[in-house]
């Protein structure tokens, strides 16, 4: 009765710090100042946000309807390769396009250096409007 | 049956000219009059039996459920037109003969002459309403052939375009006329409508059905208003002329009259109608031969005079005028006929048919000169001649009507003057020609023409002269049968030279008087006439149908404004009018099904569905935006099947609509990025109006239904899911067992957008952006090297859930088409990562092999079931032991649906894969050389890798990577 | 073979476009004998399937050996039949005339070709709605990957439209189909039919709206008037060979109307019952109006031919819209006539334009043809046909639907369907004389005619003397034709023997 | 308690897919709205996962494994597009 | 000759996927063995032609140990960087460093690079294409040095050892 | 929540229709494809809403109607045929035709009022 009492516990506690983080990843994601730096939240937080909600989901299924628990490992596993790369990409994607960062960011990388882009723009060879 | 063979030998007789032409023309001359002799012979051999007072008769079955049987009759009136006919033609034919010229293709000349004599033929002996009317088209058809011969010639072309588009339209009518006139009776055959006359006239449909047939019956015969074709289609050579415009084709409309006129003309509306418009046509005719100067324009208006003679006549309708009407058909069609072939051998012996170019011809041409002035005088109805006979029993006839009532008097006297027109028009053709002196000298030095050519000529003139010598004798047996024909009882008359004197003769030398002085004050009357401006009936005419054209094309281009805007609102609207139509005749939208309560999850499911369709359209202008709310919407739309109940349509949904995404962002590329701002506000307002009413529309009838209990063939399937399909995953085992059918269309609809991918990615002619839509190059790293390495880790462990789906489809959530379309993703994702080269290289099997052949594992799944004698795509399954591992279930529709899974893998990467092509030196180039024959864009050079914009486009990083 | 024989002209074309499709390369002379073979094939099955079913008997193929109306039946009757015939003949002249070189204008012309016919034909076939659709598709899919055939502007402008407004359409068909499974609770037309006549009358506005969308979507295919605009255009882009083969197409949206309204929503649907008769009418009429219209207008030949088959849906949809038995008889004999002629002329006017070279078929003064007389010839035959002129089948269809009129159809038919007819008349005299006659200047354009081009015009224009020469044996079947349609209750009972459709009308 | 749990943590996640979509409506670049999109796929993968614990069963999880593996394909096709243009190239 | 090589290239990931198919199939019977051994000699003979060559993984039990480790740090990074969010206080010193790579090969480079986004405030921006720089933005951070060191010192030495290069 | 989903089922329809009546050819894409995302939802919902319904047989049990799921499974599919079809037919036109107009840019100046 207590080892279930705990382990709802348990899994009520994995739930709620899941939708926490989750929340808490998409609000970072909403209210920082430059894109850069709401790249941090969805990367962190919200994967570990899910990964509690997974934890807890494994902890139902796998050891009170003991049912296998092989999905959530598998999403798990997805998420944690592929996460990092999302935020990776979506970084290069933010560099390559010059997004402007909060002026308190330290360090000018190169990538953000127009004169470094070398190339003056080109206009866009579109003959597509009208 | 011997009836059947006159026709018959005529329609073979058709043949004849085109088989024999090569053979030379004497050859071909003789052999195409050969059947059409047979025929003339076999219809005089019809006489004694109508003597008889038989009616030879032939009915063979043909449309029984329209009422059209091949029926012929030889009754009199058949009988004189149909030696009219074959008789006249064989000497036009002869006429012909010396009439072309050498270069000529006489072999297409004469078979178009002979399908002429078929349809008159057909019209006459047609004893079967609709026969009648097939034959009458005939001859609008044959004739446009005929008149449009030397089709070099605007004339020509033009007049036989107006001939048959005026005959044509007459046709029109008359088919809508016979119709009525069969409904009216409840039969086409001739007989009956013959005998139905009291049905008919008592018909509230009579005028209409009368004006029509005689619409059909008046556009033929050349009548006021519908005259002005015929003397266009003088264009035809002469002999078509002779033959068509004077004794046969325009004798059609005349004939109809007679031959209905028993069902028909005995009522005021006949009368008034036929009596007045041939007088009007008598009198415009006439006038107008007197005014033209062209031999053929003469001779045309006075065909058009002497037709509404004889239509007067019919009009008239008394038995003596009916003989009058026949006896004046022979007699017109022997001296016109001889007119034109004498106006040919002028025009063709000295080059000339002006009458300003022509003079003092008696000398050159002495005995055309005699001909010519005895048929001429026959038509100016000179005593001792036959065309007198007949106009002064017109002339009787005009004033014993009653018609009119007490304006009677009108027509003796309008018949007079236009029998002063004739003499007039008739002196001046003969005098102008023959005596006066030539003013010009003609092109070519006239002489007689071969005696071979003269001799029609010299046959119809004695035959003027004979039948105005001795009319009882030769005109009366024919007569006699033709008119028992029409009026349905034997007739007792007496054609005599001599009445006495009375008031037509009278009349014919007041008319004989008055012409010759109206002929010398003939200079005064052209003079007199020029003060009225020429009205030019096929400028008019051609004017009116250009006029017309422009018209259509004008509203054509309104209506057709090639914007598929409008298209698309119309389509739009009209399901909107018809759904709206249907809804608002449910008495409640609501219905009794007790409605389930909302929660959080699915309102704010609802509210980001809403959201981001909204956003989707409200940002439309800027596209990938656009198509990043679309992806939302894909993806709640996924999450929605999920929350009710359909994890397969989930997963379907999901991956659809990744696929989807790469592939419009494939497409983006080559794209504007963003629209133009180009709508009106009036027009987005309209647009809103338009798709949001429909949008209700819908939501209407989406809650009427959910709101309904359905009682549906749903639990079938669920009850048999297992023990009928072997599967426990009810929608998979509709999509490959129940109704695997659909599957298997779904799957060929996917190859096929494969295949016509590929076809239009052919040769593809397309911009390579080397900036984006801001002007920013390209980031020069090709294939980031986290996203290189992450998706060679990725593609082991995709394939391998893509099998677990696939494996497990039957039985849970899952199938073929999801396992195809994750493995194709993830096989996208290497080419995203790795570039098609590399892909390439080492993913070296082709795509549509793999789609194809997966549509051909599912048609052979189906197929294997007719081995076992079941229907196509009889599923079976099975649980098989096997030692050590046991017990595993097999089914068919794991095969078909292995098929799925194939053709979806294949026909993904054709798509994608090919289009991502496109930008590489893989290009899909193997299709043949696309240049349509319409236009011929000239390709770059055959060899070219990039049919691109190459200068400008070619990125830095091309070099670099 | 026998017991499968409702369902080959479905699996032939399946079969043999597979087998053409499997791979792009390959044997021209290969593909041509094995596309050829499979419409004879085709042929002789639908020769097959017209004996069969002439017996006035209804029979059904249970696909997948479900009985109706949970699987997917294809049923046969002397409507299906006939179409499948006039599919294969029309096909075959197609597939000869394509051999003479239009198929190795682009990839996989041959497969297609035969998807196209397995669509079609399963089109025809089909006696479940969701499985029309499915049909629908694929021959849709599969007209737009022929009309790309060989690429071009033209086409591609007119495919956007094309493809555009008939993939709103098969939304439209998709709601449509949706509503009226929501609301009778099943998908086989027989058994929609039965539920019908026991429908509880408070939802009659729900099905009537389903049946009203479906209209839409049947009018969009048929081309009826305010939906048509995708059809001239994308009919006179098309290669030859296939415009040829599109004639059939809007012959489909016709074939959907005749066979819904008239099974699932007769006499025993009560007051649902030819709920789309008025509109068919109306629109039938306006139809033939605008057509007449953009048949003077067009000042090419490829355009005006497709005008003359936007006249033909006109008339047909006249037909469906008088809605007697004699009416839809007329219309049938006037289907097949339109069908295989305008089909001809769309060849014809293929080998027109290749002879006139640059002019192509504009009208327009041009060089005189190589062989000039041979076309001209069959110019005249196939026009005298098309305009409704005697002697020739176009004439008998037209008489036989005026015939069919009633009274109070009268006046509003006959005027304008006669009319139309001038038009065509005026039109075509129009193009002739110029194609033929006026263009007697310069050499002519060498681009002699092949065995195969001339055997699928004559093959096609064939049809309508003998048309004029069967038509007794073939008015007496499209007469049964529409006797069968016009009494769908045996259709029902030998799918439902169980159900008592209209046992209480 | 579960249950409690269940919906405290669905509200939260309901929030953030909110949070979601006010950074996708308002940018204000593209590649914050791409954020925004990957956010969303993987917050939903909780949403269903939660869906599973309350109906007790797990035969919607293969739609967020996939969602997570094609979420992630979606966000690489989108950053490719951004970067590149030519997404295969 | 068939060598082991040439039909089972990977071993390693054919034992995973058998693995990963017996738990997803959820069954242990032989039937579902055999086809989970079938799939992992599959997929890699056909997945094998995507690989780049790469270096052997020398040392698995420092592998383990190193991801233990990461496991932990994400952990912690994760507190971290909910806690800047939440904060309303907390003024935020992000960054930009730039950081010299001293791995070579793309997939231990690639693993490090996936650390560093999941781990303390870090997010890898930008990997240059001559393989040498990783550009990092860091959340919060005082001492760009000092960060530098503290990854190559937890994650970079640590992956030079495992796989030796 | 039969209301709402109607609702939902409306917008999506109307906003999808809204823009196949735009006239570039990307819009109009994305239109069909959102039309045809409110249609599946539209068929789906036929055979009515359930809940934790999913059919797959382990027992009696509150299933949902498994048609229109089939039938929503191969519109989908068809659906996606066709949506690449017409994307790809989109940018054949733009290549071809030099615009990416629905009517390939044959007036000269895009004035919609008067079409
Ligand atoms: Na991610
Ligand atoms: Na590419």
């Amino acid at each position: 009765m207590t080892y279930y009492v705990i382990l709802e516990g348990v899994i009520a506690f994995f739930l709620v710090a899941g939708g926490a983080f989750t929340f808490i990843g998409s609000l970072g994601m909403a209210h920082f100042r430059d894109f850069y730096m709401r790249l941090h939240g969805p990367t962190k937080a919200t994967t570990m946000g899910i990964g509690s909600t997974l934890v807890a989901s494994m902890l139902y299924f796998g050891v009170i309807e003991s049912q296998p628990v092989v999905q959530e490992m598998l999403i798990t596993l997805f998420l944690f390769i592929t996460a990092p790369v999302s935020a990776h990409l979506l970084a290069k994607t933010g560099l390559h396009l010059q997004l402007r960062h909060a002026d308190k960011t330290r360090g000018k990388p190169v990538e953000l250096r127009k004169e470094e882009i070398g190339e003056k723009p080109v206009p866009h060879p579109d003959k597509g409007h009208g | 049956m011997t009836l059947l063979w006159i026709p018959l030998l005529t329609l073979l007789g058709v043949l004849v000219p085109a088989l024999t032409a090569r053979r030379g023309r004497g050859f071909c001359t003789l052999a195409t009059v050969t059947l059409p002799a047979m025929a003339l012979l076999l219809t005089l051999s019809q006489v004694p039996a109508l003597l008889d007072g038989e009616l030879p008769r032939v009915a063979l079955s043909w449309i029984p459920s329209l009422g059209l049987d091949l029926a012929f009759r030889m009754d009199g009136l058949s009988l004189m037109f149909a030696t009219l006919i074959l008789g006249i033609g064989l000497l036009i034919i002869l006429y012909a003969h010396f009439y072309l010229s050498a270069g000529e293709p006489y072999g297409r000349f004469y078979a178009y002459l002979v399908l002429f004599m078929l349809s008159m033929l057909g019209i006459v002996m047609a004893d079967n309403l609709l026969l009648l009317w097939i034959f009458w088209e005939l001859t609008s058809l044959s004739s446009f052939l005929l008149i449009g011969y030397w089709s070099h010639w605007t004339d020509a072309r033009k007049g036989a375009r107006m001939a048959m588009t005026v005959t044509g339209a007459g046709g029109l009518a008359l088919l809508a006329g016979f119709l009525l006139l069969g409904d009216m009776v409840g039969s086409f055959d001739l007989g009956v409508v013959l005998s139905s006359a009291d049905v008919i006239l008592a018909d509230p449909r009579y005028p209409v059905m009368l004006v029509l047939v005689l619409l059909g019956a008046f556009t033929k015969s050349a009548q006021f208003p519908f005259h002005f074709w015929l003397p266009h289609a003088m264009a035809a050579p002469t002999p078509v002329s002779a033959y068509l415009h004077s004794a046969t084709m325009v004798k059609a409309g005349i004939f109809l009259m007679a031959r209905l006129h028993p069902a028909l003309g005995d009522s005021e509306l006949w009368g008034w109608l036929v009596t007045l418009t041939g007088m009007t046509t008598f009198l415009y005719g006439a006038w107008f031969a007197l005014l033209k100067t062209d031999l053929k324009a003469i001779l045309a208006f006075s065909t058009v005079s002497h037709l509404g003679l004889v239509t007067a006549l019919l009009g008239i309708g008394s038995p003596m005028a009916i003989l009058a009407a026949l006896f004046h058909i022979l007699n017109h069609a022997t001296f016109k006929g001889a007119l034109f072939m004498s106006a040919g051998i002028i025009d063709h012996e000295t080059g000339a048919r002006e009458l300003g170019k022509l003079g003092g011809l008696r000398r050159a041409m002495p005995i055309t000169a005699l001909l010519t002035t005895i048929t001429a005088a026959s038509m100016a109805g000179v005593p001792l001649l036959n065309g007198f006979l007949s106009k002064e029993m017109f002339f009787t006839e005009t004033l014993d009507t009653a018609l009119l009532g007490g304006l009677g008097w009108l027509l003796p006297v309008l018949a007079t003057l236009g029998g002063i027109l004739s003499v007039a028009y008739s002196l001046r053709l003969v005098h102008g020609v023959f005596f006066k002196p030539a003013k010009e000298v003609p092109p070519k030095s006239p002489h007689e023409p071969p005696r071979l050519m003269r001799a029609p000529v010299e046959l119809l003139a004695t035959l003027c002269v004979a039948v105005g010598l001795f009319p009882a004798a030769l005109a009366t047996g024919i007569l006699d049968l033709a008119t028992r024909a029409v009026l349905r009882e034997p007739l007792d008359f007496h054609l005599a030279i001599w009445h006495g004197v009375n008031l037509p003769l009278v009349m014919s030398l007041a008319a004989l008087a008055a012409g010759i002085t109206a002929y010398g004050l003939h200079s005064n009357i052209r003079h007199f006439a020029r003060q009225f401006a020429p009205i030019d009936a096929r400028l008019v005419f051609e004017g009116t149908i250009q006029s017309l054209v422009a018209r259509t094309q004008t509203l054509t281009h309104r209506l057709e404004n090639g914007s598929l805007q409008r298209y698309m609102s119309l389509l739009l609207g009209t399901a909107l009018l018809l759904a709206t139509l249907g809804l608002v005749e449910l008495p409640e939208l609501a219905g009794d099904k007790p409605t389930q309560p909302l929660d959080a999850m699915l309102v704010l499911g609802s509210a980001l569905m809403i959201f981001a369709a909204l956003g989707t359209a409200i940002t439309h202008r800027y596209r990938l935006i656009s198509l990043l709310m679309l992806s939302v919407v894909g993806l709640v739309v996924s999450l929605t099947f999920a929350r009710f109940s359909a994890p397969d349509l989930a997963l379907t949904q999901l991956s659809v609509e990744v696929v989807t995404m790469i592939l419009l962002m494939l497409a983006l590329f080559f794209l504007p990025q963003k629209t133009p701002q180009e709508s009106s506000a009036s027009r987005i307002i309209r647009d809103l109006v338009l798709a949001g009413t429909l949008g209700m529309v819908v939501a209407s009838l989406n809650y009427a239904v959910l709101t309904r209990e359905i009682d549906s063939i749903a639990g079938f399937f669920i009850a048999n899911s297992v023990p009928g399909g072997g599967g426990h995953n009810v929608v998979n085992v509709i999509l490959v067992d129940f109704r695997g059918f659909d599957t298997l269309g779904e799957i060929t609809v996917l190859a096929l957008a494969g295949l016509a991918i590929f076809k239009l990615l052919n040769r593809l002619r397309l911009f390579m952006p080397h900036s984006d839509g801001e002007g920013r190059v390209w980031s020069p790293d090709r294939y980031p090297m986290i996203l290189t390495t992450v998706s060679q880790a990725l593609l082991p462990l995709a394939l391998l859930v893509a099998a677990f789906i696939f494996l497990r489809g039957h039985n849970m959530p899952g199938g073929g088409f999801i396992a195809g379309l994750v493995t194709a993703v993830a096989l996208i994702l290497v080419y995203m990562a790795r570039g098609v080269e590399w892909t390439q290289n080492r993913l070296d099997f082709p795509y549509q092999p793999v789609a194809i052949g997966g549509v051909a594992v599912a048609t052979l799944t189906g197929l294997g079931s007719w081995l076992f004698g079941r229907p196509f795509l009889t599923s079976a399954f099975g649980h098989f032991h096997i030692p050590l591992v046991g017990d595993i279930e097999l089914a068919t529709a794991m095969l078909f649906d292995l098929g799925v899974y194939l053709a979806v893998v294949g026909a993904t990467l054709m798509i994608l894969a090919n289009l991502g092509k496109l930008t590489t030196p893989h290009r899909p180039t193997k299709e043949a050389p696309a240049v349509s024959r319409k236009e011929t864009p000239a390709p770059p050079s055959e060899e070219a890798p990039l049919i691109l914009d190459t200068e400008k486009s070619q990125r830095p990083s091309k070099e670099k990577a | 073979m026998m017991q499968h024989l409702v369902i080959l002209p479905i699996v032939l074309p399946l079969v043999a476009g597979v087998v053409l499709l499997r791979s792009r390369q390959g044997n021209t002379h290969h593909k041509r004998v094995i596309g050829v073979s499979a419409t004879v094939a085709l042929l002789a099955v639908a020769i097959a399937l017209v004996i069969k079913a002439s017996s006035g008997e209804v029979t059904y193929y249970a696909v997948g050996d479900w009985q109706p109306p949970f699987g997917i039946v294809m049923v046969l009757d002397r409507l299906s039949a006939l179409m499948i015939l006039l599919t294969a003949i029309l096909a075959l002249g197609c597939v000869v005339f394509a051999c003479a070189g239009d198929d190795e204008q682009g990839s996989n012309f041959h497969g297609l070709f035969q998807l196209q016919l397995m669509g079609i034909n399963g089109a025809f076939l089909t006696g479940d709605l969701f499985n029309l659709f499915v049909f629908f598709e694929v021959l849709l899919l599969a007209s737009y990957a022929l009309l790309m055939h060989g690429g071009g502007k033209a086409r591609i402008q007119a495919g956007v439209h094309y493809v555009v407004l008939n993939l709103a359409g098969s939304s439209l068909f998709l709601i449509a189909v949706g509503v009226l499974y929501g609301a009778t609770g099943t998908l086989n037309m027989a058994d929609m039919a039965v539920r019908l006549s026991e429908l509880n009358p408070e939802r009659a506005g729900l099905v009537s709206a389903g049946a009203l969308l479906l209209l839409v979507v049947f009018g969009l295919k048929a081309a009826i008037l305010p939906l048509y605009f995708w059809m001239p255009r994308a009919y006179a882009a098309a290669p030859a060979p296939v415009a040829a083969l599109f004639a059939i197409m809007t012959k489909v949206g016709i074939y959907a109307i005749l066979r819904v309204y008239h099974l699932v929503f007769g006499d025993h649907a009560g007051p649902l019952a030819a709920l789309e008769q008025p509109w068919v009418w109306w629109l039938s009429l306006a139809t033939l109006v605008v057509a007449a219209i953009g048949v003077l207008a067009a000042r090419d030949l490829r355009l005006l031919v497709a005008y003359l088959v936007l006249v033909s849906v006109g008339t047909l949809l006249a037909g469906i819209g008088i809605h007697t038995p004699q009416a839809i008889s007329a219309l049938l004999f006037y289907l097949v006539h339109t069908t295989l002629v305008t089909g001809g002329l769309f060849l014809l006017a293929e080998l027109i334009g290749l002879q006139r070279g640059k002019a192509n078929t504009r009208l327009v003064k041009g060089r005189p043809l190589q062989n000039g007389g041979l076309l001209a010839s069959l110019f005249f035959l196939s026009a005298v046909a098309v305009a409704g002129l005697p002697p020739l089948s176009g004439a008998i269809g037209k008489a036989l639907l005026l015939d069919a009129t009633p009274a109070d159809h009268q006046p509003w038919l006959w005027p304008i369907l006669l009319g139309a007819g001038l038009c065509s008349l005026v039109a075509l005299s129009r193009a002739g004389s110029t194609l033929f006659w006026r263009s007697h200047e310069g050499e002519p354009n060498r681009a002699p005619l092949t065995r195969r081009q001339l055997f699928g015009v004559s093959w096609l224009l064939g049809a309508s003397p003998l048309l004029v020469i069967l038509a007794g044996p073939v008015s007496d079947y499209t007469q049964a034709t529409a006797e069968q349609l016009a009494s769908p209750d045996p259709h029902i009972q030998a799918l439902l023997p169980e159900a008592v459709a209209g046992g209480d009308t | 308690m579960l249950d409690t749990a269940l919906w405290i943590s669905l509200a939260l996640i309901l929030m953030a897919l909110a949070l979601n979509v006010y950074r996708l409506i308002v940018g204000p670049d593209m590649p914050d709205r791409l954020l925004a999109l990957d956010t969303m796929y993987v917050n939903s993968i909780a949403l269903i996962v939660l869906l599973g614990l309350w109906l007790n069963t797990k035969t919607y999880f293969e739609a967020a494994l996939l969602i997570a593996m094609l979420g992630f394909i979606s966000t690489v096709a989108v950053c490719k597009y951004l970067l590149r243009g030519d997404i295969i190239e | 000759m068939i060598t082991p090589r040439s039909w089972l290239p990977t071993p390693l990931l054919s034992i995973l996927l058998l693995i990963v198919w017996l738990l997803l199939v959820r069954s242990l019977s032989l039937g579902h063995i055999l086809l989970g051994a079938t799939l992992g000699v599959a997929i890699p003979l056909l997945t094998r032609r995507f690989w780049d060559d790469q270096p052997m993984v020398r040392k698995p039990w420092l592998l383990l140990r190193f991801m233990f480790r990461v496991l932990i740090d994400i952990i912690i990074a994760n507190l971290l960087v909910s806690w800047i969010i939440i904060n309303p206080w907390r003024r935020s010193r992000p960054a930009f460093i730039e950081y010299p790579l001293t791995l070579e090969h793309s997939f231990p480079i690639t693993l490090l690079a996936n650390t560093i986004s999941l781990t303390p405030g870090t997010v890898s921006a930008n990997l240059r294409m001559d393989g040498r720089t990783l550009l990092i933005h860091a959340l919060d951070v005082d001492d760009e040095k000092a960060l530098v060191e503290e990854i190559r010192e937890r994650y970079e030495q640590p992956l030079k050892e495992i796989y030796e290069c | 929540m039969e209301s709402l989903y109607a609702i939902t089922t409306g917008i999506l329809t109307a906003c999808g229709l809204f823009l196949t009546l735009r006239g570039r050819t990307f819009p109009v894409v994305v239109g069909l494809t959102l039309l045809s995302y409110a249609v599946n939802l539209f068929l789906f919902s036929m055979g009515g809403l359930t809940t934790n319904g999913a059919v797959i047989i382990d027992g009696p049990s509150n299933y949902a109607d498994p048609l229109p799921q089939a039938l929503v499974l191969t519109a989908i599919v068809i659906g996606f045929a066709m949506t690449a079809f017409v994307v790809i037919l989109a940018m054949r036109a733009r290549g071809d035709l030099g615009n990416d107009h629905v009517d390939g840019g044959k007036f000269e100046e895009f004035r919609e009022d008067r079409r």
